[in-house]
């Protein structure tokens, strides 16, 4: 969003900081939304289609990497966990924990994304690519290709919108080490915070969608 | 209304109920349409800039007027939904039992028609006047829409679903059908015409045709050609449900649904196999035949497991 | 644009000249100039291929284009005007200029993230005539698949992409409307004292935060499917065709009234203005509008009753559809009403409005006849339809574009236009706007199907009719470029308030300066305060005028 | 100029539940819950998300517009979800399951 990087006054078209910094958190939100409708329209499809193939989409989600998934929200909740306190760091001025956190944070987006190409690497091993090695298996019909690629897709978009921000996080660790936040100003975290927040609220969405639909004990 | 000039030929019974609820809608907008215009006009004039027409006690108070034309158009809108409503769902549900059954298969960019008796035609439909006529339609390849603009009526054609229309052609004679739905390069020219004959004419036009076996029995070929009999037949000794009878009757389902046997459940359980459509009481042995039957062959196997039914139906 | 203003009193224009303080600046006005230049150039490419199109119609026989290059040709017309005109004209232009000075603002409130979005509307832009460039794309503007994923032989991702990205400028541009409107107003200016085109522009914009990103996903499963071979509306594979009109259409009807609503908030104030009184029944058409946004989310599927969907679900969607055209009824007998006891002159934007409300009702009472199921059945996709959207499309919203554009030239110029050859324009558009469109009602009803490139010799009369309309609709089109372009050079200098109009927006000096106001202004009256008995009116802020 | 510093507990024991929740969910997918597995699957990951949303991303607090807008997406996807599946529910047999 835009906010300014250097002086301390308001843009021009506020009154006071505090309004420039309210707005730009309702910015912030306003484009979540626009983020949930956008997530929603794909599970839209995953919705349909699980209801009307329901014991294809049963059986194919029995073969995607459950630990592997689940690690991958525990990730997110911990990088969450480390965001929020990284933005109360730079609220209350500590700047040698801001970046730490901040640093943290990352590290910890870079952990998902390499569980999540490990995953995809399994994936590929048991012949599940839609369009590159998709097998149909003992028990697969066509409409179980249609969650594999559901899955391939949804979290394909999830991985994007996960690296633009450990990109995003990146930047403003360079801004924290030079010292542009201060307990006066720290807008632009607060909302990176809440974008970063959100991502994970996707994933566990995605998780319920794709891993957990009900497998054997084995 | 034939003797407009710019009025469709009406051939169908569906065509006349349509242009009745479309000349009773025209009628009403007219009469709103020359109210705002008029209007607009009177006003226009009365109030111009230099008119010396009085502008003193302007309506204050304007909820009791938008109140007004608020709930009138509300209650006309309701009833032009409920006559609509009323008559599509008398539209798209065809009859149970229609006189004649037509299958047809579209594809990039023709019409392909069999009779029930085995008659084949492309981009022509014969058709016997004053007989209660259902179409079963699929498509090959991209969505297509069939459309009769004299009998008004006009659905959509997919690939991969079965969809049904009914009508019945009141006037013999030569009418214009068209894809309705934009389905590639030649769409302008994926036309065609459905022939309304006498019933004497259109019996000696099925006669004429040369076709020796009906589209059941080159279904029941088929049946025994790809193995189908091996289970279904009246002799076999595997568990498979006896398919006698089984068209239009209510299906019981492994996970407690129920199901009525229409031509689209046919159609799903010979592609898609036990492993989707489980029948309670029976083993999921069923394979799938995707991929292996064309959309002209599966009609084929639909028309004789239809022939099955009405077989019982004559003979209780 | 900078030698022409450079005797003018500091103002936007003459801030500064270099052609990087166009290119990069910050000010909503300037941006608003620079979209109008963007989607100038895209009206004009997309009326090229209407016009291609009438001359193909002219005869059954399809003697001008193939097959093939028709289908692009539609295609193409459907894309440009629909993306690339409709859905920013309005907002983006004059939306972009008039939200911050109807509300007492200095500015959007992000005015980095507005520049942005013209950046991205013109990337969008040239993904699309890339795609132009090296073949078009033959699927219709509605993408529907299977063709478009499996069959079609044009440049389907290509225009996929395009009209993905310019998602993200309708995203970014509502996103700064709703944040601005909310957070930015003037003291005094509560909700029920905004101006209804700054209502409308607040509904379009949640419209467009809410239905763009399912387009976005939409699209991008499109482009995936087409990319990869396989995909989520595969009808092989058990997917279902429908669901991809599902989706589709539930931003594209939406998107139907994003381009509405802001021309019933350009009515609204030139038909109060114009008529010297106060709009009829304010607070109606306020809700009215946000009646309207909301209740188009839940119609989508009107456009699919013959497309095999479960006849219950058509039936009430049916009935949601009657339900949106209570709303905009309301606002058509408002209109009306508003010119009771008024004292009406009819200046060119006048002529524009009276037009658009006169076009708006034949297209609003032909859409009643298409929400009712069997006559749908049998007018679908024919030309019937073509000739409804076009009533509400282009009779209404670029009638009132073209109104809106004359009402605020003074004040976005500071010049004024000629009014004998805009009234000419508006008469003119007026004219063959129904001489081009009210022939294909007729043309429908007897069965013409839309994008046929050839037809039956019998409609022939019809067709020659509507192309003859349509050069007519031409001339109507291109007058303003010339004479507009003329009163940027020589037209009279315009005062601050030329209209003697109510908005804050003509209390600042026209062209504004740029900070919009000297100070911030104190808003102490409610809009449209005019006094048909004298020709009186208090502005906004308060001041009364003889 | 340092503010009084927050607590940081109320996060670890925000951060500890989401914790919990995941494992239930995991343990979910061993359990042959039927028609209820989306329910019970999507339940906890609404509840998963209320979390994140009030305490993560600090929802309570000014400005309150951002509640709308939070609840807005979801709420107008319900009726995406709503409307759209009529469709399917009623259509006569697409597939005949």
């Amino acid at each position: 969003m835009a906010s300014p990087m250097r002086s301390l006054a308001p843009e021009p078209q506020f009154a006071t900081l505090e309004q420039q910094t309210e707005t730009a958190q309702l910015g912030m939100w306003v484009f979540i939304a626009t983020e949930v409708m956008f997530f929603g329209a794909l599970i839209f499809t995953y919705y349909i289609y699980r209801l009307i193939y329901w014991e294809q989409f049963r059986l194919a989600a029995a073969d995607t990497k459950i630990l592997l998934g689940a690690i991958n929200v525990a990730i997110l909740l911990t990088s969450s966990l480390t965001m929020v306190l990284a933005v109360n760091a730079a609220k209350e001025g500590r700047q040698r924990a801001l970046l730490v956190l901040l640093l943290v944070t990352a590290a910890l987006g870079f952990c998902f994304l390499g569980v999540k190409g490990y995953e995809y690497v399994q994936d590929y091993n048991s012949s599940t690519v839609p369009s590159v090695n998709f097998l149909f298996k003992s028990g697969y019909h066509s409409p179980a290709e249609l969650f594999w690629i559901f899955y391939f897709i949804a979290t394909g978009f999830h991985a994007v919108h996960v690296t633009i921000g450990i990109g995003a996080i990146l930047v403003m660790s360079w801004h924290a080490r030079r010292g542009r936040f201060s307990p006066n100003y720290y807008s632009p975290l607060e909302v990176l915070g809440l974008y970063w927040s959100f991502v994970d609220t996707v994933w566990v969405f995605l998780f319920a969608a794709i891993y957990p639909l009900g497998r054997a004990i084995t | 209304m034939q003797w407009l000039p710019f009025w469709p030929p009406d051939a169908s019974n569906t065509a006349a109920s349509i242009d009745k609820i479309f000349i009773g809608e025209l009628s009403l907008s007219l009469v709103i349409l020359c109210f705002v215009f008029g209007m607009m006009i009177v006003f226009g004039v009365r109030y111009r800039r230099n008119s010396a027409a009085d502008r003193s006690n302007l309506v204050k108070k304007t909820w009791h007027w938008e109140l007004t034309w608020t709930t009138g158009s509300l209650a006309v809108f309701l009833a032009l939904f409920v006559w609509g409503a009323n008559m599509y769902l008398w539209l798209y549900e065809p009859p149970r039992h229609p006189d004649l059954e037509i299958y047809v298969v579209a594809k990039q960019w023709m019409w392909k028609a069999e009779h029930p008796g085995g008659q084949r035609e492309i981009n022509e439909v014969h058709l016997p006047v004053d007989k209660v006529v259902r179409l079963l339609l699929t498509s090959e390849d991209v969505i297509h829409d069939f459309f009769v603009p004299a009998f008004r009526v006009k659905h959509d054609v997919l690939p991969g679903q079965y969809q049904t229309l009914w009508f019945k052609p009141t006037e013999t004679g030569r009418f214009r059908l068209e894809c309705a739905q934009y389905c590639g390069t030649q769409h302008a020219h994926m036309i065609g015409d459905i022939v309304v004959q006498s019933q004497a004419d259109y019996a000696r036009w099925l006669s004429q045709q040369g076709v020796h076996k009906s589209l059941a029995q080159q279904g029941e070929q088929l049946f025994r050609s790809f193995g189908c009999s091996g289970c279904h037949g009246a002799n076999s000794t595997v568990h498979a449900p006896s398919l006698t009878g089984l068209y239009g009757r209510v299906v019981h389902l492994q996970d407690g649904t129920t199901t009525t046997a229409d031509e689209r459940y046919l159609r799903d359980c010979i592609l898609l196999g036990a492993s989707h459509i489980q029948v309670a009481g029976y083993p999921p042995i069923m394979p799938s035949f995707a991929g292996q039957i064309g959309e002209d062959d599966l009609m084929k196997l639909v028309a004789y497991i239809q022939s099955l039914s009405r077989q019982q139906q004559a003979s209780p | 644009m900078t030698a022409i203003a450079a005797d003018l009193p500091t103002s936007y224009l003459t801030e500064e000249h270099t052609i990087a303080s166009w290119l990069l600046t910050k000010d909503h006005k300037r941006i608003a100039l620079l979209f109008f230049a963007s989607i100038t150039f895209f009206f004009f490419i997309g009326g090229i291929g209407a016009m291609l199109i009438r001359l193909q119609l002219l005869s059954p026989y399809g003697l001008l284009l193939q097959p093939d290059m028709y289908n692009r040709m539609f295609t193409m017309h459907g894309i440009v005007m629909v993306w690339f005109f409709l859905i920013p004209s309005i907002p983006a232009t004059l939306g972009n200029f008039l939200i911050p000075l109807m509300i007492g603002a200095h500015d959007l409130a992000f005015p980095r993230l507005n520049l942005g979005s013209w950046y991205v509307f013109n990337l969008s832009g040239l993904f699309l005539l890339y795609t132009l460039f090296v073949g078009g794309v033959d699927t219709g503007w509605t993408f529907y698949t299977p063709y478009s994923t499996l069959f079609a032989n044009g440049h389907v991702i290509g225009a996929a992409v395009a009209v993905f990205v310019n998602g993200f400028s309708s995203i970014m541009t509502g996103l700064n409307f709703v944040v601005t409107i909310h957070r930015l107003r003037a003291p005094g200016m509560t909700w029920m004292r905004l101006p209804l085109f700054v209502w409308a522009i607040y509904a379009v914009s949640i419209v467009m935060l809410l239905a763009t990103p399912v387009l976005a996903m939409t699209l991008a499963l499109v482009a995936l499917e087409r990319f990869m071979g396989v995909g989520v509306f595969d009808p092989a594979l058990g997917g279902d065709p429908l669901l991809f009109q599902h989706m589709f259409w539930f931003y594209s009807h939406p998107a139907v009234y994003i381009m509405i609503l802001p021309a019933m908030g350009v009515a609204s104030e030139l038909i109060a203005c114009y008529a010297r009184r106060p709009v009829f029944g304010y607070r109606g058409m306020a809700y009215a509008i946000m009646g309207i946004a909301v209740i188009s989310f839940f119609v989508w599927a009107h456009h699919m009753f013959t497309a095999g969907i479960s006849v219950y679900a058509a039936v009430v969607f049916s009935l949601m559809t009657f339900f949106v055209a209570v709303p905009s009824a309301i606002k058509v007998f408002n209109w009306t009403a508003t010119l009771h006891k008024g004292r009406i002159s009819f200046d060119a934007p006048m002529i524009y409005g009276l037009g658009f409300v006169g076009l708006f009702t034949i297209g609003g009472l032909t859409g009643l006849m298409l929400a009712t199921l069997p006559v749908d059945v049998h007018v679908h996709d024919t030309y019937f339809v073509i000739a409804h959207f076009h009533y509400i499309m282009v009779g209404g919203t670029v009638s009132a574009f073209f109104g809106g554009l004359h009402f605020w030239w003074p004040k976005i110029t500071g010049r004024r236009y000629p009014e004998m050859w805009a009234r000419g324009a508006a008469i003119l558009t007026f004219l063959g706007f129904n001489l081009t469109f009210f022939p294909q009602f007729i043309l429908g009803y007897l069965g013409m199907m839309r994008r046929y490139y050839a037809y039956p010799p019998a409609f022939q009369e019809w067709n020659v009719l509507s192309s003859a309309g349509a050069s007519i609709l031409a001339v109507a089109y291109a007058l303003p470029l010339f004479y507009l372009g003329w009163s940027l050079l020589w037209g009279e200098r315009a005062s601050a308030n030329p209209w003697g109009a109510t908005g804050l927006e003509w209390s600042t000096s026209s062209p504004p300066p740029k900070e919009n106001f000297a100070r911030t202004p104190v808003v102490k009256a409610a809009p449209y305060q005019y006094n048909p008995e004298d020709g009186s009116f208090v502005s906004q802020d308060g001041v009364a005028h003889a | 100029m340092t503010k009084k510093p927050e607590p940081i507990l109320p996060y670890v024991i925000a951060w500890l539940v989401l914790m919990l929740l995941l494992g239930l969910s995991v343990l979910s997918a061993y359990l042959d819950l039927g028609f209820f597995h989306p329910f019970v699957n999507f339940g906890i990951a609404a509840m998963q998300a209320a979390i994140i949303f009030l305490v993560f991303m600090r929802l309570r607090g000014p400005p309150s517009l951002k509640w709308v807008f939070a609840g807005g997406g979801f709420f107008w996807l319900m009726f995406l979800y709503g409307l759209g599946v009529i469709d399917w529910v009623t259509r006569s047999g697409f597939p005949s399951q």
